[in-house]
């Protein structure tokens, strides 16, 4: 059996009382910090206008998890160091079972912070879309999305082409955007299912064979942005990279100008614009 | 040294078990065992709601995909007999009519093997393969698995028949025979009476056997009326 | 003594057995690797030419490949022998001259996108004659090597071709089509090639099984 | 065993004769063959999928071969034994004959000691093997471009390592402890169904070895998610990976209905839910957890095979069929898997507190809410997984919602940990050290997972290595580090011997800094744009990947510290450890070591929760004063 154990005598410092103010002294050094310093240092960026907002979601998430985590590691410090058993003596704590008023006031605060989490994520997520593939039908459209410029983004093993529907349907291998403009990219798939993620834009959606995933960026100025494949999609998965480029808006007109005249001869084999493109299994000679 | 327990006890004293144990043990496996089962039949549930919304490529159910709702109600009404008459044994051990259970017993599982072999009928005549759109699929695949489960339950009637027609001289509650475990290599016996574990066996199989009937006539109603 | 002379000797066996295994299990990975084919470098250091002579077959035959119905890549190497491999080694800054010939017949392109060259310097000659595109039912096969923006589409033997090749080697006095390129390596790197053409029949998708392993639709060029 | 005189044991050879491990293995083997052979004479030698044909696969043979092999291996294993005496009649027995010496490990044991021992050697193995393919995973990362496994190789490595840990460690705690524990604190001699429990060891064993062949057939590229349609487009290796998962997803439906009934029927007298340890608790709640999360799995591989080889299509959009079907289906059980491994963690963070602080445990029934709450929480939240998919989009507010909810529950099982240290007398002992490594890893595991599930964040995190660091650190960090807690914890119980305490603290902190060393730097990673499962990656990365290599090979280092400590201190240091050396209050330490076979000599009586540190009615449990059967 357990040797018998001490019940040390009820502790004279205020433990609870001294853990908090410095839990809020520093939480309160430690989050502007946060917020000003590292915040905004977190990628991707501002070469997008959503990549600007995911900066600013990041900036959010991290000043808020700051207190939660130096409460945590506050709390261990402060445990460790007062609470530490001293010599070899089996010694047992006060037989504290519960404390209903900790328990109320904790749910209360994190389910608060969780649903204002919930909410902010929600608001920001409504207005711009944020930079992720919102699939087919949306309820929520950026402003203006009805004159954003159509650009289709196809997957296929193992290489992203691109399609521009107001440019008659040319199709080309690598990506190039005018600045300054909504765009509504159009990614789908054609086998496998990719993940195009323009890094530097602050974008990713998924392609999958038959849909037709849309999500909406709103350029900034001139960019070089790197282009990947996020989601396994087989052997080359690790290869499927391009370079896409944002740039000004008479750099693109006479870019897509050479486009359409160089891939003129294979304009008419491409099948019409569509949303997405099926392909038949079947349909192989062997 | 410890209050519990001793390291060297004799293992015989230390045998007996209180006998509604393995009652109770099954009662609630039966119950765990439905749960799950709802679970793995709820994904194809939702595969069939799910493609049938989705209509990829038009080819949810072309014309000709349309298996024969005459075998198909038949191979439902034939597990639900068989389930009901597995329940109604069940009153009968209940009642101690054990010839009675024992017949229906034995109905039961024959009602299920008929209709797990109409199922093999209904695949070979349907006129459809696998290949043929989001419907084939969910259809092949459910009816497969289906069958699948009820031949694990009959296996668990045909078990407690077994033992039901192996001990009905022996009256209730009477010890069985030294053999009773199946197992040479085992000295004593470890069952007091045999025809009481069939009962609790019974009364978990007759619940499984009813809910796995009940997901039968689901996947009829929605495989051939919706 | 002897009890823990035992015990040593059990552990010690544990850690032979444990570590034979662990070794044929990275080994088992490492065979993978396709030895990499080095072509004998023509001209000046500062513009090195190379020739690759390269051909598809239909069929990888028994006595090259542990799938003998896969279809392939062979190369031509420096004594004049097919080999199996899709690893090429090659100078960077350099001018590949490169001559496929295809055994196989059609497959079809799932992108009709595919059907144009790009990348080359000057056209890519069919069987002599320049091409412009090729039409979507047509391409056997396609090399590829996107970062550097290369893509040939291969011509097909035709479906009524009398003496066709069933499995490699294929000699050259049966039927087949001839590819002529010439392109560019770039900076030294890494640079994967494949084919775009869904080939693997069998497979959904034709992406399966030759389509997703090196050695056969797929490889490096290792330019150094 | 009764007074049977001293038996003379028979010589080696006849001993190997007989159902065991290696007449399984014989059998085992000997079935695949049988199916495949089988599958070759149904098919030829390809499966012609869609009609068209010519290619050497023929997925339906290496099933059979994988379904008839797993059979002999059971068969072998002597599981056919009680099915063919139930179909002849024969009644079911309540205990098997218990088997003596060594043997008993490497055969059909119905001890649940002797299990739990089983499963802590067999997940040991296993967990090894999946910690080898991360090491060799890592060199790989070395270099950004260079090649040392194939591409392909690279993506099975990767596939191999998530398939085998998510598999087989969803029963780490639940398969060796939550066996060998849960009916000693719950006073009973044995789990509601013995062979049952046996039989989800030795299918995840079986399961393991049929992963492990997946190299023989060109290995899987879709990692450990089997995303279709690139699933129906694999070689036969995948089919490995599907076999492989059916059978965890069997083993581990069967654990939780096993840990669930034993539970619910088998307490002993007293042993009230609000007495029950909160390791069982948490056990319950995985198990629930299990049980009817992996029916899905089973369910939606059984369709993959399907695709594979009777050619349907399910998941194929032009043939009527859906991918995201599967990512739905998948992410129904996955999500839920995800906390079947973290639970347990919670579990053995709770359940040693109180006895390393010397004081009860805090707030019992909020933390037994908070288990509760992430069992059904879990259950709604799966598709952030998909938040770029396109899917539902409309739905993400609801699912960020739900995700973030969670983390509610999972603040209770923070509060209750902490303030139970708070005031206390903390020992700062080897396992005690591993569960307030816990509190760290599972903070930041947490917050980063808010990030995951804000959509606009995510969109740079998701699928990048960022994400892959969160569950490093909520399931390396909050499984794997409990889970030698719970060893260095039960070790002296299970076996009767010590574990040498300086290198229990060596591999502590050998592990704990190479851990974060090696996974929070991934979060950097993440976000500076490297994708997960990538052979390469940016140039400008390489810094921060070579360092997390070093510090992953540390990492296994580390491993091999605890594998010298576990070796030598139980085969040759054998220094006996006293019966309760951490004078716990809980029923299992107040056994013998190792505990005898029968476990109790009379079922005891409980009268209050084992977690009554400095109360004066200290004891939790009494020997009944009636003869053994009396239980309720």
């Amino acid at each position: 059996m357990a040797p018998p154990a001490v019940t040390p005598a009820s502790p004279s410092v205020a433990h609870g009382k001294r853990f908090l103010i410095a839990w809020i002294v520093l939480s309160a050094i430690a989050t502007p910090l946060v917020a000003i310093f590292l915040g905004p240092a977190i990628p991707p960026g501002n070469d997008s206008v959503q990549a600007s907002e995911q900066v600013f979601s990041n900036t959010v998430m991290v000043s808020i998890s700051t207190p939660v985590c130096v409460f945590v590691l506050l709390f261990l410090l402060y445990v460790f160091a007062s609470f530490r058993s001293r010599g070899s003596a089996l010694v047992d704590g006060p037989p504290i079972r519960g404390d209903a008023r900790i328990q109320l006031i904790w749910m209360v605060v994190t389910s608060a912070t969780v649903l204002f989490l919930a909410g902010f994520g929600t608001y920001e997520l409504l207005k711009s879309g944020s930079g992720g593939g919102q699939g087919p039908n949306a309820a929520f459209q950026p402003a203006g999305y009805k004159r954003a410029l159509d650009v289709q983004v196809i997957g296929q093993q193992w290489e992203f082409t691109y399609r521009y529907p107001t440019y008659g349907g040319v199709e080309v291998p690598h990506l190039v955007l005018p600045a300054d403009t909504l765009i509504r990219l159009h990614v789908t798939s054609l086998d496998a299912i990719h993940s195009f993620w323009a890094y530097q834009l602050g974008v990713k959606a998924d392609a999958n064979p038959g849909v037709d995933n849309i999500v909406y960026v709103e350029t900034k100025g001139p960019l070089q942005f790197d282009i990947h494949c996020a989601e396994l999609c087989g052997l080359w998965h690790g290869y499927m990279f391009d370079t896409g480029h944002v740039v000004g808006a008479s750099t693109f007109a006479a870019w897509i100008k050479r486009q359409q005249s160089y891939f003129e001869p294979v304009m008419r084999y491409l099948p019409p614009y569509a949303t997405n493109y099926l392909p038949d299994p079947s349909r192989r000679a062997g | 040294m410890s209050d519990v327990a001793h390291p060297a006890t004799e293992y015989s004293i230390v045998e007996g078990e209180p006998p509604e144990l393995m009652g109770r043990n099954l009662n609630s496996a039966g119950h765990l065992l439905a749960s799950a089962t709802a679970f793995f039949f709820l994904a194809f549930v939702f595969a069939y709601f799910y493609l049938r919304s989705l209509n990829n490529d038009h080819l949810w159910r072309p014309k000709h995909v349309d298996p024969s709702l005459t075998l198909g109600t038949l191979v439902m009404a034939l597990t639900v007999a068989s389930a009901l008459l597995v329940r109604l044994g069940v009153l009968d051990h209940r009642a101690a009519r054990r010839a009675q259970w024992r017949l229906k017993g034995a109905l039961a599982l024959v009602a299920g093997l008929i209709a797990i072999v109409l199922q093999f009928v209904e695949w070979v005549s349907a006129g459809f393969g696998p290949a043929d759109g989001g419907y084939a699929s969910v259809f092949i695949g459910w009816t497969a698995f289906n069958v699948l489960f009820v031949l694990g339950t009959l296996f668990w009637l045909e078990n407690l028949l077994a033992t039901a027609f192996r001990y009905r001289r022996i009256p209730s509650g009477a010890p069985a025979p030294g053999e009773a475990s199946g197992d040479a290599g085992r000295l004593g016996h470890d069952i007091a009476d045999p025809l009481s574990l069939v009962r609790s066996g019974l009364e978990s199989l007759s619940f499984y056997w009813a809910f796995l009937a009940g997901l039968g006539v689901l996947a009829w109603i929605v495989l051939y009326l919706i | 003594m002897s009890r823990t002379g035992a015990k040593i000797l059990g552990v010690a066996t544990g850690v032979a057995v444990a570590g034979i295994l662990i070794g044929f299990y990275i080994a088992g990975y490492l065979v993978g690797n396709t030895p990499a084919f080095r072509p004998t470098v023509q001209g000046s250091s500062a513009s090195p030419t190379v020739h690759l002579t390269i051909e598809t077959v239909a069929a990888v035959g028994p006595t090259l490949a542990p799938h003998p119905d896969w279809v392939s890549y062979l190369v031509r190497n420096n004594s004049g022998r097919w080999e199996r491999s899709t690893v090429f080694t090659l100078p960077a800054h350099a001018t590949i001259r490169v001559t496929i010939y295809n055994f196989d017949g059609a497959s079809g392109l799932r992108n009709p996108l595919f059907g144009r060259p790009t990348g080359l310097v000057g056209p890519e000659l069919v069987d002599g004659k320049p091409l412009v595109v090729m039409p979507p039912d047509q391409p056997s096969h396609t090399f590829a090597v996107p970062a550097l923006g290369v893509l040939v589409p291969l011509a097909p033997v035709a479906d009524n071709a009398k003496n066709t090749c069933g499995y490699a080697p294929c000699l050259l006095s049966m039927a087949h089509r001839t590819m002529t390129f010439v392109f560019r390596t770039g900076k030294k790197g890494h640079y994967r090639w494949q084919c775009f053409v869904p080939c693997a029949a069998g497979f959904m998708y034709g992406f399966g099984g030759p389509m997703q392993t090196i050695g056969y639709m797929d490889g490096f060029l290792n330019v150094v | 065993m009764s007074a049977v005189a001293v038996e003379v044991r028979p010589p080696l050879w006849r001993r190997l004769i007989g159902f065991n491990a290696l007449t399984a293995v014989v059998f085992g083997i000997g079935g695949y063959y049988l199916g495949w052979f089988i599958g070759h004479h149904i098919n030829g030698a390809s499966v012609a999928y869609l009609g068209v044909g010519g290619i050497d696969q023929n997925d339906l043979s290496v099933f059979l071969g994988y379904f008839l092999g797993v059979a002999g291996f059971l068969i072998g294993m002597g599981f056919g034994v009680y099915p063919w005496a139930r179909l002849r009649g024969y009644p079911p027995s309540l205990r098997e004959k218990e088997q003596q010496g060594v043997g008993r490990y490497f055969g059909l044991c119905t001890d649940h000691k002797v299990v739990g021992i089983q499963y802590l050697c067999g997940i040991g193995l296993f967990f090894f093997i999946g910690g080898l393919n991360a090491m060799l995973i890592r060199v790989e990362l070395l270099s950004p471009a260079r090649q040392v496994f194939p591409a392909g190789q690279y993506l099975t490595l990767v596939g191999m390592h998530g398939t085998m840990m998510m598999g087989i460690m969803s029963s780490a705690i639940l398969g060796p402890f939550a066996n060998y524990f849960v009916p000693l604190m719950i006073g009973a001699r044995r789990m509601a169904f013995p062979r049952i429990e046996s039989l989800t060891f030795w299918l995840l064993m079986a399961g393991g070895a049929i992963l492990t062949t997946t190299i023989f057939f060109g290995g899987f590229p879709t990692g450990w998610t089997g995303y279709q349609p690139l699933n129906d487009q694999a070689n036969t290796g995948m089919d490995s990976y599907i076999v492989f998962f059916a059978l965890v997803g069997i083993s581990m439906c069967l654990l939780g209905l096993n840990m669930i009934a034993t539970i619910v029927t088998m307490r002993a007298p007293g042993l009230t839910w609000s007495r029950l340890p909160i390791f069982c608790w948490g056990v319950l709640s995985t198990a629930v957890l299990q049980l009817l999360a992996a029916p899905v799995l089973i369910a939606v591989l059984g369709m993959a095979m399907l695709d594979r080889t009777a050619q349907t299509t399910f998941f194929i959009p032009s043939g009527g069929g859906s991918p995201y079907l599967y990512q739905n289906l998948f992410w129904v059980f996955g999500h839920p898997e995800v906390y079947i491994l973290a639970l347990p963690g919670f579990a053995i963070v709770l359940e040693l507190l109180p006895v390393f602080a010397r004081k009860p445990l805090w707030g019992y029934r909020l933390a037994v809410a908070g288990m509760l709450g992430v069992t059904l929480l879990s259950w709604l939240v799966w598709q952030h997984h998909l938040f770029m998919s396109g899917i539902n989009s409309n739905l993400r507010p609801f699912y960020m919602l739900s995700t973030e909810l969670i983390s509610i529950p999972t603040g209770f099982t923070f509060l209750c940990g902490l303030m139970t240290l708070w005031r206390g007398q903390i020992r700062f002992t080897v396992p005690m050290l591993f569960c307030l490594a816990w509190f760290f890893n599972f903070l930041i595991g947490g917050l980063s997972g808010v990030f995951l599930s804000d959509v606009p964040s995510d969109v740079t995190t998701h699928g990048s290595f960022f994400s892959m660091a969160h569950f490093h650190y909520t399931i390396m960090g909050g499984l794997v580090f409990t889970f030698f807690a719970a060893i260095y914890y039960w070790i002296p119980k299970m076996t009767g011997f010590q574990l040498n305490e300086r290198l229990g603290k060596i591999h502590f902190w050998v592990m704990f800094i190479a851990f974060n060393s090696t996974f929070a730097p991934l979060f950097a990673a993440g976000f500076l744009g490297q994708a997960r499962r990538d052979v390469t990656y940016p140039a400008h990365l390489q810094f921060i990947n070579d360092w997390v290599s070093i510090s992953a090979f540390v990492l296994g280092a580390s491993m091999l510290v605890f594998l010298y400590n576990f070796v030598h201190s139980l085969l040759f240091a054998r220094i006996k450890a006293p019966v309760n050396p951490w004078s716990s209050l809980s029923i299992e330490w107040q056994l013998p070591s190792p505990v005898p076979v029968h476990n109790f000599d009379q079922i005891p009586v409980f009268t209050s929760d084992p977690y009554g540190y400095g109360e004066p009615s200290r004891p939790s449990a009494l020997p009944a004063a009636s003869p053994a059967g009396g239980s309720s």
